[in-house]
């Protein structure tokens, strides 16, 4: 098990390494000059040029390479160019509300999806099953932003149940962490809703199908058990995967969210790095979020031996 | 051979079914799946069903359960009458209360059958929580009390084993125990052996007519095995194209079967006795394999077993025109070998040489040219034709591959398609057009095609019914003698191979424990492995072609291990 | 990270889950006490640079002086007056003399002195193109005593006084001298000043948020504010500078009463706040901003003189400030290049642009150019709300004038940092680009980057253009105010004529505020002293 | 991910499966409905600039904002633009972009997958790669794409493709991978066949199927990733109207206007859905068991 954890988190340097080398080579040759930037509207040729040496800028590619991945291993991310400030404390400060939104849409989602696919599945072909398999369609189909509008103006507007935005940290108290969070949360939990219901329904759909079932009911066993004592269990792997990689689709949508909801999180800070050319930032962050990525799906895989005694490692 | 004789009328019937009408959903009108069959089983009874694929056994006892997949399936007409109950018209709380207390069941795959995440003891357990109010602790004694009585070993850790951990035979003990824990009067075998080695599945036959003796339970038991009937039933129905067509005492059936469908059945029953070997050749031999081994890398995500030897030391020849039998029981290495020889898998030890050709160390493509010498035809019919691909397409690929001119390769094709019997028109139609058996006849046919010196036939009759089976059977032995060409034939069943090998070799966990000629071997075989096998094989003793018990009856009489 | 406080609810409810999550991440958040005034304020952009002298843009030049102070600067007739100190000049005008004013105080304690203040003046005259100026004819600057500073020039600079007053866009900061030491390459890492806030450095989120607080020992001067001169007062405890991803939510914030402060407020959303009860939308800056347009003069088309003519032509002013702002209340057609409402604005020679568009004369202009129908490259911003309209608008205009247009759509920074490629078109180059400007930024010769005629040293379109430069000396040399204004319409016909840049209006931009904010003063510069906040 | 050991199908998988249709062909008028809708926005996007009133791109500072009226059916957007024009020409861009994503994912992943498969080799390198790829946030990455080679159509495609590849790539993989157990990819390995031969005629025939239903998929994904694409600024240039950056351009006057965000969001969210629909119901018919959506 352990051996097989291990052997995991090692596998996923190379992975990691490449992502570095990849968003390292994308940043290099995305047009755009951190210098320029900085040095605002007066600023001369001469001018930049010094500030380009200054950050480095001029070196060869893999000097820059080296000496940023060298840093790195060091745990020094490096600092931001705009504001240089240290990357580690952006990071740091940022994370907070983004984990916590995303912890809540999960959960959210989860309490609200697998029930919702695992009736449908039951009742296969019914309008139940039509209306859980409508409902999440229309979650693929609506644009984050659009839900998040829409909430925003019913919730907030007409019905003042909670503020329009902003962000509190459940340490500034419950109540102002919850009437902040629920609305992105929402948001980002509907297309969550609609791909964990959609695997669910799929996968019990298949295991109700097999020769176990079947076996359950031949002995006289109450349908709710048959349901989630003997399927439910047995469907978890495809859905733990589906929660997995679509946590994927979770860090896409807090990017949007947040800027939405006016939320300090990662995902914001991200897009504000790329659309400033802010190089540290931007690398540091691709990596944080690729690093998280393949974390939670490194969770996810051994969390299967815990749902299925078949799988161990 | 000896019959079960007992007199049962006097028994209270247990199971009353009236012109039982099944069809589907929906559609009153279309061939129904059963029609208007009857059946009465008495307490104490073993009421056998035979027939082959597709007769309407499974659907029979679904429906007696209540089972039936409801979206396909329904009752359409006539009565299920379960002790003074009406199953047909039961609700589905009634259901699940007759169900385990009355009526129970036991399936074909017991790997499938089980829920593979939950611990077999509480699977048993389950069934008490949900009839009976017993404490945690009774239920639980009781659960270890009805494993002990299926002869369950270290119960106490089989309790708390997830099935995955269990042999296929433990497993199978496991639902049998599961069906009788709370001893209903009826139980359903569903093909319980069917997936289980002789040896194993001779044990369960023994569990489930002691388990029947101590409940005085009736068994509907299914099954296509004419053997396993032999050996069990009280009572027999035979079933086809969702009717019965005869329902008799055991002995009189076998003896005097009155409708032609039950003859042919019969007939098509290879017995155990070896075929007259053939002339010994002088030429020498096509095939040489010469200390072959493979082991099995560990490696793999989830491989647990580090380097598997499959096969150790195996050596043999086949001379032109000649069968060898290789038997054994599921992992004995029997496939592993004829993959090796045909290089689907590059053993790891040892010698194949094919045409004066040592091919087991050839690189993939010095071993192309080489491939014509060597075909192959698989265990499933349904898998081994390009279900994109014609007919046609299927039978021009290798010879097209080998240099003949396509029109060439279609005149070939076609006179092949005569040979296997099929009509010309055949080749422009794809594989799901046709019954396992044709299919089959077609994957023979591809193989022909390539006028091989070798065929291999890895369990190539085992997934069709008897009827099939033998004409498949017939089919090979006649392309053998027109071609003359070296037959290796894996199988698991020695009845087949009785039928069709010249020479027999025995293996078991990777090693050959026996070789020589199939009289020899299977009229007095030395090893007791071998033994084992032959006393494993049911109804070994009768010769159902010829309703008459085996005159020469095949090894050692007396207790079976 | 923050640790997690006490009593917690039970530890298996998802509030808890999330609770605890939540806090272990938490960002370090320092909850205001009841009694103290905060002021949470929604600005035009994000923070994110701290040095004042490095950038030009507004949100720090802001953040600049809420924290730093300045020796002098020009009131709202634009008159310089004396702030941290007053001054001297020698008859022959070729000696300032400035005298720092008592209570100056750094906000760690230390008094300023003028050592301080040269070493603040030294880089930013580094950096400001008006400081160059100043510097290329200095002789001498230097500390005379902890108070007194003299400055002594090589030929009389009059404007002087002007330059070193000027509200924007870089107006010399007096930092400590060891800050102001920072090469001018640098962006400085320590951000004390002695200005009438103090930054707070814990709770400044680059790009989201950042704090002030009152600088107690500020001693502000007796006169009444009036832009950047005059007293600061300041009423409140805390001010918090905040972003909001879009104009929208913010003025949503500002309707529930989450944030008191809106810097600007989109025209066209007006409507929201109107019919919101408590909130008022109002001007605070009556100068406002003038948006215009930028030709490359190295490459064609527009190193032709007559084709940047026909561009003047094809566009016009009201088209363009009527799909940026809407309301003609808030857009003023203005063809001054210094500004309409500023000392030396006169619109002589603008009809062409101010009474435009008019297609025929800039095919005409085109057809005697000879134009071959080289595209135009325009850079269109996507993500900065005040000018993706204009390259919009301009290209539509162009092409009806019968230029080939290629409008290049990028973000921002893509543009800041496309417009500093000299390189030609193929090679990442330009033709043409859209900025704003406050009105004071633009407001003389001296300031006004854009009529900089230096060829490469001069601003991003790099004209060689020797007849303004004399004009600009001219200016310089002026003595009177009178004098100054002869030169300045010189240049704004000889700009009309050359199309150094385009002059495409003036805007205004409201403001909104909770009721409860009160006594701000009128400043292009928005600021927090003098403010007054009431309990709601 | 995990490989799960996979159940042989019994009799009764078998008896219910022969007896069982297609799900699709019980999902009723659902399919028939969408497939139409569908077609009908397809068409009427196409179509548009033979009926649409205005030039989509014709500015008209005095006409602003205009509530829908008989002159602007849809109203005018911040600069005057018919909001109705635009929409409708928006369709064919987003559209396009949809398409166009789809078709160049597939094949790229299709190419390869199939190598992947095929050739253990490469396999590992390549899955490598691709789990990189997939590691990075699509959104991000896309951002950063278009950010390198500026807001053109073309970028914006490529930006959407690329996350998307490695999802391709490890379907058809997969396929490969359980299609070459296959006894007769086994009887051709016997029969001679080249591995080319092999790989092209036995194995990508199997890719097909599930191929055609990811790319329904990848199609509305890429639509939809388009709009938030323009949402966060680095979208297609707003000279090319699409759903995208109509809604985007129309974001900060959604209290004021809603039809900016409204209708191109209704048809954008019309189309996915009819999409969706067309997907899972070609899955049900072509594949029963395909139920894996590559998040």
């Amino acid at each position: 098990m352990f051996g097989y954890i291990l052997k995991r988190l090692l596998a996923t340097i190379p992975v990691l390494l490449i992502v570095a080398v990849f968003v390292f080579l994308l940043l290099r040759l995305t047009p755009g000059d951190p210098a320029a930037i900085l040095a605002g509207d007066a600023a001369t040729p001469a001018q930049l040029e010094r500030i380009r040496d200054r950050l480095g800028l001029n070196d060869p590619l893999l000097v820059q390479f080296v000496t940023w991945f060298g840093q790195m291993l060091k745990g020094d991310l490096g600092t931001s160019l705009i504001s240089n400030t240290d990357v580690v404390d952006m990071v740091s400060d940022r994370l907070g509300p983004t984990i916590n939104i995303a912890l809540m849409t999960i959960v959210i989602s989860v309490l609200l999806a697998v029930p919702m696919g695992v009736i449908a599945a039951w009742r296969h072909r019914t309008w139940i099953d039509f209306a859980v398999m409508s409902f999440s369609v229309l979650g693929f189909s609506v644009p984050v932003f659009v839900i998040g509008y829409i909430l925003i103006q019913i919730f907030a507007i007409e019905l003042r149940w909670v503020p329009v935005q902003g962000y509190a940290s459940p340490s500034d108290g419950i109540g102002a962490f919850f009437s902040r969070a629920i609305l992105p949360s929402l948001t980002l939990a509907t297309i969550y809703v609609a791909l964990i219901a959609r695997m669910t329904r799929a996968s019990m759909l298949e295991v109700l199908g097999e020769d176990y079932i079947r076996t359950a009911r031949a002995k006289g066993v109450r349908e709710n058990v048959v349901l989630f004592r003997h399927a439910l269990r047995n469907a978890a792997v495809p859905i733990l995967t589906i929660i997995g990689t679509g946590f994927a689709l979770l860090i896409s949508g807090v990017v949007v969210t947040e800027s939405v909801f006016n939320i300090p999180g990662i995902g914001r800070l991200t897009v504000d790095a790329i659309l400033a050319r802010d190089y540290p930032v931007i690398q540091a962050m691709i990596l944080l979020t690729a690093g998280i990525y393949v974390l939670v799906n490194l969770i996810v895989d051994v969390s299967y031996s815990f749902f299925d005694p078949r799988i161990r490692y | 051979m000896k019959f079960k004789t007992r007199d049962l009328s006097t028994a209270q019937r247990v199971l009353k079914i009236r012109k039982l009408k099944v069809g589907l959903t929906g559609r009153p009108d279309a061939q129904p799946v059963l029609n208007e069959i009857d059946l009465d089983i008495r307490a104490g009874e073993t009421h056998c069903l035979v027939g082959e694929s597709g007769s309407g056994k499974s659907v029979t006892s679904l429906a007696t359960m209540g089972l039936l997949p409801k979206d396909a399936l329904e009752v359409q007409g006539g009565l299920i009458d379960l002790e003074g109950f009406e199953i047909t018209n039961a609700t589905a709380a009634q259901m699940r209360d007759l169900r385990a207390q009355r009526v129970a069941m036991i399936f074909q795959e017991p790997m499938t059958a089980l829920n593979p995440v939950l611990r077999v003891g509480e699977q048993i357990e389950e069934v008490l929580n949900m009839h009976t109010d017993l404490s945690k602790s009774e239920a639980k004694a009781r659960t270890i009390d009805i494993m002990e009585q299926v002869h369950l070993p270290d119960v106490q850790r089989v309790y708390s084993a997830f099935p995955h951990q269990l042999s296929g035979g433990q497993r199978q003990r496991i639902m049998i125990a599961m069906a009788l824990v709370l001893d209903p009067d009826l139980l359903i075998a569903d093909e319980p052996t069917t997936a289980l080695d002789v040896t194993t599945q001779l044990q369960i036959l023994k569990l489930i007519e002691e388990m029947q003796e101590r409940h005085g339970t009736a068994v509907l038991f299914i099954t296509h095995d004419m053997g396993v009937v032999a050996e069990i039933a009280d009572t027999v129905s035979v079933m086809q194209k969702g009717e019965i067509v005869e329902s008799a005492p055991i002995r009189e059936l076998l003896t005097n079967p009155q409708k032609d469908y039950t003859r042919k059945l019969l007939k098509a029953v290879p017995n155990l006795a070896p075929r007259p070997a053939r002339a010994v050749s002088e030429k020498d031999a096509v095939l040489n394999v010469d200390r072959l081994e493979m082991t099995y890398g560990g490696g793999g995500w989830f491989r647990k077993s580090e380097g598997v030897r499959a096969a150790r030391d195996v050596t043999f020849d086949i001379a032109p025109g000649r069968t060898l039998g290789i038997v054994g029981e599921s992992g004995s290495g029997k496939s592993t070998v004829a993959r090796c020889i045909m290089r689907l898998i590059d053993p790891t030890g040892g010698e194949v040489t094919v045409a004066a050709t040592e091919i087991s160390r050839l690189s993939r493509r010095n071993l192309q040219s080489h491939r014509k010498h060597l075909q192959i035809v698989f265990q499933d019919p349904y898998r081994s034709l390009n279900p994109r691909w014609t007919v046609a397409r299927s039978l021009c690929e290798g010879p097209i591959n080998f240099g003949t001119p396509k029109s060439e390769a279609m005149e070939r094709a076609a006179e092949l398609m005569e040979l296997v019997d099929l009509p010309k028109d055949a080749l422009d139609r794809y594989p799901h057009q046709f019954s396992g058996g044709q299919r089959q006849r077609i994957a023979i046919a591809r193989a022909v095609a390539m006028k091989p010196d070798l065929l291999v036939a890895d369990e190539a009759v085992s997934a069709l019914d008897v009827s099939v089976q033998a004409q498949v059977l017939d089919l090979l032995d006649d392309v053998q003698d027109r071609f003359g060409i070296a037959m290796l034939f894996i199988t698991h069943d020695l009845r087949v191979a009785a039928q069709i090998c010249d020479d027999v070799l025995v293996m078991q966990k990777g090693q050959v424990v026996e070789q020589g000629p199939a009289a020899a071997v299977l009229a007095n075989p030395r090893h007791d492995y071998t033994r084992s096998l032959i006393e494993a094989a049911p109804g070994r003793h009768w010769d159902f072609a010829n309703f008459r018990a085996l005159e020469r009856a095949p090894a050692v009489e007396g207790p079976i291990a | 990270m923050k640790t997690l406080r006490p009593n917690l609810p039970g530890s298996r409810t998802l509030a808890a889950a999330l609770l605890a999550s939540g806090a272990l991440l938490a960002p370090a958040a320092a909850p205001a006490q009841e009694d103290e005034t905060t002021i949470t304020a929604v600005m035009h952009s994000g923070l994110r640079v701290l040095d004042p002298v490095i950038t030009t843009a507004h949100i720090t030049r802001n953040h600049g002086y809420m924290v730093y102070d300045v020796l002098t600067a020009v009131n709202e007739d634009f008159e310089p007056q004396p702030q941290m100190a007053d001054w001297e000049v020698s008859d022959d005008g070729l000696t300032y003399t400035f005298t720092l004013r008592d209570g100056l105080m750094f906000h760690d304690g230390a008094p300023v002195t003028a050592a301080d203040a040269v070493a603040s003046l030294n880089r930013w005259g580094n950096r400001d193109s008006g400081g160059q100026l100043i510097f290329d004819v200095t002789e001498s600057l230097e500390a005379q005593d902890e108070k007194t500073l003299v400055w002594t020039l090589t030929e009389p600079f009059p404007p002087l006084m002007d330059v070193i007053s000027k509200q924007s866009a870089v107006p010399p900061f007096i930092m400590p001298a060891r800050v102001a030491e920072t090469s001018p390459d640098e962006t400085i890492t320590e951000y004390v000043g002695s200005g009438p806030f103090i930054f707070n450095e814990e709770e400044y989120e680059p790009g989201v948020s950042v704090t002030y607080e009152k600088f107690d020992d500020y001693v502000p001067r007796e006169e009444d504010p009036s832009w950047m001169a005059g007293g600061k007062v300041v009423n409140v405890d805390r001010v918090v500078w905040t972003t909001m991803p879009d104009n929208l939510t913010a003025m949503n914030a500002l309707a529930a009463g989450e944030i008191d402060y809106l810097e600007q407020v989109q025209i066209d959303l007006m409507p929201i706040l109107e019919n919101a009860p408590g909130v008022t939308v109002e001007m605070r800056d009556p100068l406002g901003y003038v948006t215009i347009g930028r030709p490359n003069f190295l490459h064609p088309p527009f190193d032709n003189k007559q084709i940047r003519q026909a561009a003047l032509a094809a566009l016009g002013q009201e088209q363009m400030l009527a799909t940026m702002q809407g309301d003609p209340e808030y857009y003023n057609v203005c063809g001054a290049i210094f500004g309409c409402a500023t000392p030396l604005g006169d619109e002589s020679g603008s009809e062409i642009v101010t009474g435009g568009p008019d297609p025929e004369r800039s095919k005409e202009l085109l057809e005697e150019a000879g134009y071959d129908g080289t595209p135009v490259v325009l850079m269109a911003p996507t993500d900065v709300v005040s000018l993706v309209n204009q390259p919009v608008v301009a290209a539509q205009a162009l092409r009806e004038g019968g230029f080939e247009v290629e409008m290049q759509s990028m973000d921002w920074q893509s543009v800041v940092q496309r417009r500093a490629q000299q390189a030609p078109i193929g090679e990442g180059g330009w033709n043409m680009f859209f900025t704003n400007w406050m009105v004071p930024e633009i407001s003389d010769p001296l300031i006004n980057v854009m009529v900089n005629g230096r060829g490469d040293d001069a601003w991003f379109g790099w004209p060689d253009d020797p007849e303004i430069e004399e004009m600009r000396a001219a200016f310089v040399a002026a003595e009177s105010a009178e004098a100054q204004k002869e030169v300045a319409v010189e240049i704004q016909e000889h700009v009309m004529d050359n199309v150094n840049y385009i002059m495409m209006g003036e805007y205004l931009i409201p403001q909104a505020r909770r009721d409860a904010i009160q006594n701000m003063i009128q400043s292009p510069v928005p600021v927090f002293w003098n403010m007054t906040k009431d309990a709601e | 991910m995990t490989e799960m050991p996979s159940s042989r199908r019994s009799a009764f998988q078998v008896l219910t499966g022969v007896f069982s249709l297609p799900a699709g062909a019980r999902l009723g008028a659902g399919p028939t409905i969408a497939a139409l809708v569908l077609a009908l926005i397809v068409l009427a996007s196409i179509c548009a600039p033979l009926y649409v009133p205005y030039d989509p791109l014709a500015m008209d500072a005095m006409s602003r904002l205009r509530p829908p009226s008989d002159e602007f059916l849809l109203g005018t957007d911040p600069y005057g633009r018919d909001i109705f024009s635009r929409v409708m020409t928006g369709g064919r861009v987003s559209l396009l972009i949809g398409i166009g994503a789809a078709i160049v994912s597939v094949a790229v992943g299709l190419v390869i997958g199939l190598l992947a498969g095929f050739f253990r080799a490469a396999d590992g390198i390549i899955m490598r790669i691709m789990d990189s790829l997939m590691a990075i946030p699509a959104i991000l990455l896309a951002i950063a794409l278009v950010a390198l080679n500026g807001p053109s159509l073309s970028s914006v495609i490529i930006a959407i493709t690329i996350p998307e590849v490695p999802r391709v790539v490890r379907l058809v993989r997969s396929v490969v991978l359980s299609a070459r157990e296959e006894p007769y990819v086994e009887a051709a390995i016997a029969l001679g066949s080249s591995m080319p031969k092999i790989l092209i005629q036995h194995l990508m025939p199997n890719t097909l199927a599930p191929l055609i239903v990811q790319g329904t998929y990848i199609c509305a994904s890429a639509i939809l990733i388009e709009a938030i694409l323009s949402f966060l600024g680095a979208g297609v240039s707003t000279e090319i109207p699409t759903w995208g950056n109509i809604m985007a351009e129309g974001r900060s006057y959604f209290q004021i206007k809603p039809g900016l965000i409204f209708w191109p969001g209704l048809l954008l969210s019309l189309c996915i859905l009819c999409i969706n629909l067309l997907g899972d119901t070609a899955r049900d018919l072509l594949d029963p068991r395909m139920k894996k959506r590559e998040g």
